[in-house]
């Protein structure tokens, strides 16, 4: 398999899955599967293919930028690649059992659909991670929002309805605003290829005013503080496996896109004020969404404000990996903590999900001798929480280790402290719940049976977020592939 | 109130740095004008904007596709589709009417369909009329036959999608590049992706109009006798 | 110069019809306003040379868009009025 | 084409824009909301347009307009799918409106729907 054909196969393997299961409904677990193991042996091949050989390019068409459009593989896409398909295999081996062990009759229509709606969201992950097109990422963003607004209301209930119209609208003027933005800056550019922006950039109105209307529809797709009202119903009102999804992966997708744009299409217009600004907001994430989590009374809910807390932490990475000494620390760490927060948000999502089945609720003041009856997923949560908390050896840790080193070398104290008050709220809400649930009761309550695969997925990703802290070495060098020329990382 | 006040400050002030952004862009933007009439021949048809559509950006245009596809999955995951309320079925004339206005409909669709190469029009285009046409038969109660045959709507919607999935797959084989024709057969292929998009562009704007899926869309019995004795 | 004025007063109606598409009180008049707006659009689209955007607007832009509205508006004013009278029938 | 001032459309197009966000955050009608959707989206597009009509050449700049052909399809896509979520939010709530309230506190469990049916008062 060539890296052409890799990158090919990642985005034409979910799409046609999805068709598929669309037309034949009843197939979608294993065509999820298959598109599963297909794009694995595509990330293998062209993780080689970048490790060896550095960034690969595809031109689509052949025609190459500015008129055609160019697919682009380099450790940061890769990285996001990887924590998605981690993440989309999890899901796919989850969610038969999750929509089957529920008792509501509406479960086998949500099966069916849910099945195409997943591939599609792959799909828009696997499309936008690749591509290095400001318009084609616009194409991809709506399918990502299409789908996740969709899956959102699967759940069928009022209040996951009303949260995916909200979120819906929310995610449609954002496009809106990334989409005029993109139109003035080819008015301007005349390209809307990422890397040929970076040499045409030159700082004026137009382009001002282009990027802030992009970062302000992209803030507001990835929730980020205080765009962040839309999300917390949202995530805790779908069905387990998709508020899974989105948290782990589908606010990251904008985020990422904020990177590129920042970090390598418009390095001349990233001040200090703007990084300091990106920080800000994320400093303001970490401590209002972790209170909020320390208030919820409910599982879910406590969960997706974590989200909106820990969606802070990455945009720390804009003031510091906007410095050229130290950047690429922060950088490597920021991101570190991104697959750390992915993998540990999916376990602790589908866990909740467990419970939900296995209780019939998640009120968390309830949750006592839960660890009796459902002790996989109580060690997965809490191993989960380990990670998102940051003690070591979790990948949390190494993650925020890194940043922490990067704010130290860098005299900026604020973020230190920031970030140890953060862990420390983390800790607190997570200790909230595993107090309840590691409670010994005298006659535990007997639970509704849930399939085994459910627990094991969940304790499989707890896992793999404390596992990944030994590989982070090797995600730093693999990060290094196409690291932005900002922070002095090696430019392709 | 106080809310609208400050909504409209905030409005008047994003209009002002959006007046400002455009009046500030080049007099005259280079755009990509040379280069796209510079390939033209090499792209299989005249016209520039379904070059543009289906070869130089034609990945943007499969995303699309699948953008469309994702649509109809979705509202079809929401709710049952409904028959227009205020169906036609009683007006004999309409009917009569119907008989004609819908092949020739489908007709200009397919018309459209082929003049895209080298003038305005394109799938696109035409699958928007192929979905009125579809629309106007909902409304004049006709059609039940094919709508209440889901297999065949499914085939038909994931039609575009899996055809443009394959072409794309194909062209990697022939020439290594994904979407990249074999010099000279641009044409060819553009047309095969363009029919296939074209039915399922076509279904999918009829059935959003349906508003959901249709189990169980047999129309409601002509309400005619209990109205009017009422 | 005739075309000049003829653009002024195009994008007037445009913005003006814009504003009233969303703001009318009565809804079905504001449908209305809507779907004209976009074939206004359309006209638009032709004066700046772009045929193949106007037919695509005309036929979906206006044409569908606002078909797809209005068989909503008829469909919410239905429940809605469902629903109403099921409220008139509590005592609260 | 000298006969045409490019910067009026440009000027309209960002009228539109600003006309359809003002409106979807002070309506609360669902389908006023997504209307307003689509004049911003309309505005988007003129601002597309225009600046391919002002390229040199002897053809307007194609690339915007295909890149505008997809957004109306997108669009169009939005809409449907936006009011078949509003049809849905109506059904279950006996509202063609947001509340700000609900969501907050909301549980995901169970509760009755006529709790909810509380209407707020009609504008005049």
């Amino acid at each position: 398999m060539t890296s052409a054909w890799a990158i090919a196969l990642l985005i034409l393997s979910p799409l046609a899955a999805a068709a598929l299961a669309f037309a034949f409904p009843g197939r979608g677990r294993g065509l999820a599967l298959g598109t599963a193991a297909v794009v694995g042996a595509a990330i293998v091949q062209l993780t080689r293919a970048v490790l060896a050989g550095g960034v690969q390019t595809h031109r689509v068409g052949g025609w190459g930028a500015p008129l055609g459009i160019d697919l682009r593989a380099d450790g940061l896409a890769l990285l996001m690649l990887m924590v998605t398909a981690g993440i989309g295999t999890a899901i796919s081996l989850y969610a038969q059992g999750y929509f089957r062990s529920g008792h509501d009759d509406e479960a086998p229509h949500r099966e069916r659909y849910f099945w195409p709606l997943f591939l599609f969201l792959w799909t828009a992950l696997n499309a936008l991670f690749l591509s290095a097109d400001i318009f084609n990422l616009y194409v991809t963003l709506e399918l990502l929002g299409f789908a996740a607004v969709t899956l959102v209301a699967l759940a069928g209930k009022r209040a996951a309805l009303t949260a995916a119209l909200r979120y819906l609208f929310v995610s449609l003027a954002a496009s809106l605003f990334y989409l005029l933005g993109v139109g003035l800056v080819y008015g301007q550019c005349a390209t809307v290829d990422l890397a040929s922006l970076a040499a045409k950039a030159q700082p004026g109105p137009t382009l001002w005013v282009a990027l802030a209307l992009m970062t302000g529809g992209l803030i507001a797709k990835a929730a980020l503080f205080p765009m962040h009202f839309w999300l917390p119903p949202a995530h805790a009102n779908a069905p387990a496996p998709v508020s899974a999804l989105l948290s782990a992966l589908v606010v990251k997708g904008s985020f990422y896109i904020l990177l590129r744009l920042w970090f390598e299409a418009f390095p001349a217009l990233m001040t200090p004020g703007v990084a300091q600004l990106f920080g800000g907001l994320g400093a303001a994430a970490i401590l209002w969404g972790s209170v909020q989590a320390l208030l919820q009374p409910r599982l879910k809910l406590l969960i997706a404000y974590s989200t909106v807390a820990q969606l802070g932490y990455l945009f720390l990475l804009f003031p510091l990996a906007a410095a050229r000494e130290g950047g690429f620390v922060a950088w490597s760490g920021g991101l570190i903590f991104l697959g750390a927060h992915a993998c540990a948000k999916t376990a602790m999502f589908l866990t909740a999900g467990n419970i939900l089945h296995a209780a019939g609720h998640d009120r968390i003041k309830d949750l006592d001798g839960i660890t009796h009856s459902l002790p996989i997923s109580a060690f997965a949560f809490g191993l989960a929480g380990l990670s998102l908390v940051g003690l070591p050896p979790s990948s949390g840790f190494a993650g925020k280790w890194l940043l922490l080193n990067s704010a130290l070398a860098q005299g900026q104290w604020v973020w230190v402290a920031l970030i140890l008050i953060g862990s420390l709220l983390a800790a607190a809400y997570v200790m909230r719940v595993l107090s309840h649930a590691f409670t010994r009761v005298a006659e535990p309550t007997t639970p509704n049976p849930i399939p085994p695969v459910m627990e094991w997925t969940a304790l499989a990703l707890a896992l793999l977020s404390v596992g990944l802290g030994f590989a982070s070495h090797w995600v730093a060098e693999l990060l290094r592939v196409g690291a932005p020329v900002l922070m002095g990382g090696a430019a392709p | 109130m106080m809310r609208r006040l400050l909504l409209g400050i905030l409005s008047l002030a994003l209009l002002a740095a959006l007046s400002w952004a455009v009046l500030s862009l080049p007099a005259k933007p280079t755009g990509l004008t040379e280069a796209s009439l510079a390939k033209l021949p090499e792209s299989g048809v005249t016209n520039p904007v379904t070059a543009v559509l289906l070869n130089y950006r034609g990945y943007d245009t499969l995303l699309e596709v699948g953008v469309l596809l994702l649509a109809i999955v979705g509202v079809w995951s929401l709710r049952r589709g409904e028959w227009p309320a205020n169906d036609l079925r009683d007006r004999p004339l309409l009917q009569s009417l119907l008989r004609v206005v819908l092949p020739l409909l489908m007709l200009a669709a397919g018309y459209l369909l082929w003049i895209g190469g080298f003038a305005p029009g394109g799938a696109f285009q035409g699958g928007a009329l192929l979905g009125g046409a579809l629309v106007l038969a909902m409304l004049g109660g006709r059609g039940r036959r094919v709508l209440n045959h889901e297999r065949l709507l499914r085939a038909g919607l994931v039609l575009g999608a899996l055809v443009f999935a394959a072409v794309c797959a194909v062209t990697m084989l022939l020439t290594g590049g994904l979407l990249q024709y074999p010099p000279g057969s641009g044409g060819t292929w553009i047309m095969a992706i363009e029919s296939a998009a074209l039915i399922s562009i076509g279904l999918t704007l009829g059935l959003l109009y349906l508003g959901g899926r249709p189990t169980d869309t047999t129309p409601p019995s002509p309400p005619a006798h209990p109205t009017k004795h009422a | 110069m005739m075309l000049q004025v003829f653009d002024w007063i195009l994008l007037l109606v445009i913005v003006l019809l814009a504003w009233r598409s969303l703001n009318d009180r009565d809804l079905f008049r504001a449908v209305i306003k809507f779907i004209a707006l976009g074939l206004l659009i359309a006209v638009a689209w032709v004066r700046l040379r772009a045929p193949d955007v106007a037919l695509a607007e005309a036929a979906v832009g206006s044409g569908l868009t606002g078909a797809l509205i209005l068989s909503a508006l008829v469909r919410m004013r239905r429940r809605e009025g469902a629903a109403a009278r099921t409220q008139r029938e509590d005592p609260e | 084409m000298p006969d045409t001032d490019h910067r009026l459309y440009l000027l309209a197009g960002a009228a539109l824009f600003v006309i359809g966000f003002y409106s979807l955050l002070v309506q609360a009608h669902l389908l006023r909301r997504i209307m307003a959707l689509n004049v911003m989206g309309s505005g988007v597009f003129l601002v597309f347009i225009a600046l391919a009509a002002q390229t040199p050449g002897p053809i307007p700049d194609p690339v915007p307009h295909a890149m505008v052909l997809t957004g109306i399809v997108v669009s169009v896509c939005a809409t449907g799918l936006a009011l078949a979520l509003a049809d849905r939010v109506l059904a279950a709530t006996g509202r063609v409106e947001l509340g700000d309230d609900e969501d907050a506190a909301a549980s995901s469990d169970a509760t009755p729907v006529a709790s909810d049916a509380r209407k707020e008062k009609p504008a005049a």
